[in-house]
């Protein structure tokens, strides 16, 4: 049974911090600033998540857990509102985002 | 496994930090910031397990809420403050 | 493995070091502050201090960049060229910072058991902080170290600190706060676009 | 009084969680600066179905996280796709998503739900049209096809 918490943890944090480069990666090379912001969201979600999860499994049945789980609820809560501010004020502050088309759909 | 979280989440932090020096508008960089601060959380969790004492948790807490304030309070700033900005040119 | 962690960590501080100082735009300096504040409370988490850690993160990360910013907004966000030329000021810091590195070799080395700073109070500290087996009731009676020290022992010394900055912070808001009733309106209004 | 008992007991709650130390002071002194913070806020008056949303129940977390997990993950696993291929196959678009939630608690749900899923992120929000940056076409038809909306509409009405 130990083994295999193991090893599922361990896939949990190689998965999630390969989840973390790519958004890295997608925070570098994305061409503007909307578009980085996806990148962001991948890192806030998938990376922080499943490393968050992997050391879950680690922790057992104990405060520790309970701490990770409030940690990612918060991050899951907050890091949305904040990219929602962000967004927000740089459409207002009048960065224009590049588009393929204008109003694709309404 | 801790390890390569570790190397991850530091590999990530310079990807931002190169952001945060590039980013041609100051949105940009307020987003590396952001990422920065969620990477700090995740790196005092995972360094609490690779030391073998989990006990510093309610730091990472603090950081992930103070990370979000901070946030919020630099973009009240940059709606309130009024600057010309010369960064904007994109 | 630590160390290797230790010195990445360091050398991304060093390297955020750089960037804020080649940076023209001041905006983005305060943001590599920020940044440079979040690592170095993270290093000091790596080096088992997190009281350190959190003060750096809460004044580093939060108070100073606020402040930095508020003050951005009545100054001027691009870095003037300096006159004068850079070798004096150059000269100055190279010496000093070989003075300081020549210092460090006189330290005891980090976590030495028998240096001074293990020798001298720490013991007793320790003793009336941790209960032991044959001391269940604590001298002191706070379960913490630091807070034993720092609330007990040195508790006249805390209060005068925290006074202190206490003071400091209300005369930052208030010079800050001077010039923008001046301006009329403070946008406290203008909440929904 | 719903809302002040609400609040309270998710403060002690979680007060119990994080403090790990359980003896009668301690415990006492958690429970009254419990009580400080809800009389505290019901000074301010900001007590009410947005800072202690009862109504919503136990809802979101049974029908409604397992299906957004799965679309996060979804989206994830896409995005990080073409952010890996050189050439990066994106198409930024912009589109407008009427949100038909009553309650402001459900909107604010439905926004952050559209922003957690990596590809699409809300950038602006006026009355109940929800502006929506989406990294690629099929992102932007995903949020116009309003399913997610639905599933957050269903939340708010009690069966």
């Amino acid at each position: 049974m130990e083994w295999f918490v193991n090893i599922v943890s361990g896939l949990c944090l190689v998965i999630g911090s390969l989840f973390a480069v790519i958004g890295g990666l997608g925070v570098l090379r994305l061409p503007d600033f909307y578009t980085r912001m996806h990148g962001a969201g991948i890192t806030d979600t998938m990376g922080a998540g499943l490393i968050l999860v992997g050391l879950m499994f680690q922790g057992g049945f104990s405060l520790v857990t309970v701490k990770l789980l409030m940690i990612l609820c918060v991050l899951l809560t907050t890091s949305p509102t904040a990219s929602h501010a962000l967004a927000k004020s740089a459409l207002h502050f009048g960065l224009e985002p590049r588009v393929v088309e204008k109003e694709a759909g309404s | 496994m801790f390890v390569t979280a570790v190397a991850a989440i530091i590999v990530t932090m310079s990807l931002a930090l190169l952001r945060a020096t590039l980013g041609p508008t100051v949105f940009d960089r307020i987003l590396a910031l952001n990422v920065f601060g969620t990477k700090t959380v995740l790196l005092i969790a995972v360094m609490g397990f690779l030391t073998g004492r989990p006990d510093f948790l309610d730091l990472a807490l603090l950081y992930a809420l103070l990370n979000f304030i901070g946030v919020i309070a630099v973009l009240r700033f940059s709606k309130y403050g009024h600057f010309a900005d010369p960064e904007l040119g994109r | 493995m630590i160390q290797a962690i230790d010195i990445l960590v360091l050398a991304l501080l060093a390297c955020t070091a750089v960037s804020v100082v080649r940076m023209r735009s001041l905006w983005a300096a305060v943001m590599l502050t920020g940044i440079y504040s979040f690592l170095g409370a993270g290093w000091m988490l790596v080096l088992d201090a997190p009281d350190v850690a959190f003060t750096e993160a809460s004044v580093g990360a939060g108070i100073a960049t606020i402040l930095m910013l508020s003050t951005l907004a009545l100054t001027s966000t691009e870095m003037k060229r300096p006159a004068a030329s850079p070798v004096f000021p150059l000269l100055i810091v190279g010496v000093t910072g070989a003075a300081l590195c020549y210092g460090t070799l006189d330290m005891p080395h980090f976590g030495d058991p028998n240096s001074p700073i293990h020798q001298h109070v720490a013991p007793e500290y320790l003793k009336d902080a941790v209960p032991t087996v044959h001391q269940k009731e604590l001298k002191v009676g706070i379960g913490n170290i630091v807070t034993t020290v720092l609330a007990s022992y040195r508790g006249y010394d805390t209060l005068g600190e925290t006074v202190v900055i206490f003071t400091a912070g209300l005369g930052v808001l208030l010079l800050l706060q001077g010039p923008r009733k001046a301006g009329g309106s403070d946008g406290r209004e203008e909440g929904a676009p | 009084m719903k809302h002040s008992l609400a609040l309270g007991t998710t403060l002690f709650g979680v007060w119990l969680l994080w403090s790990g130390h359980y003896t009668p002071l301690l415990i006492g002194c958690g429970l009254v600066s419990c009580l400080l913070v809800v009389l505290l806020s019901r000074r301010m008056e900001i007590l009410d179905e947005e800072t202690a949303p009862v109504h919503l129940g136990l809802r979101p977390f049974i029908y409604y996280a397992p299906w957004l997990v799965k679309e996060i993950v979804l989206a994830n696993i896409d995005v990080a796709w073409r952010i890996l291929q050189p050439r990066m196959p994106i198409q930024p678009t912009i589109v407008r998503v009427k949100a038909s939630q009553q309650g402001e608690i459900g909107r604010v749900i439905f926004a952050n739900s559209i922003t957690l899923t990596p590809g699409t992120v809300s950038i602006d929000m006026e009355g109940d049209i929800i502006t929506v940056h989406a990294l690629t076409r099929e992102a932007a038809e995903f949020e116009e096809s309003g399913e997610m909306d639905r599933r957050v509409t269903k939340l708010e009405v009690p069966d």
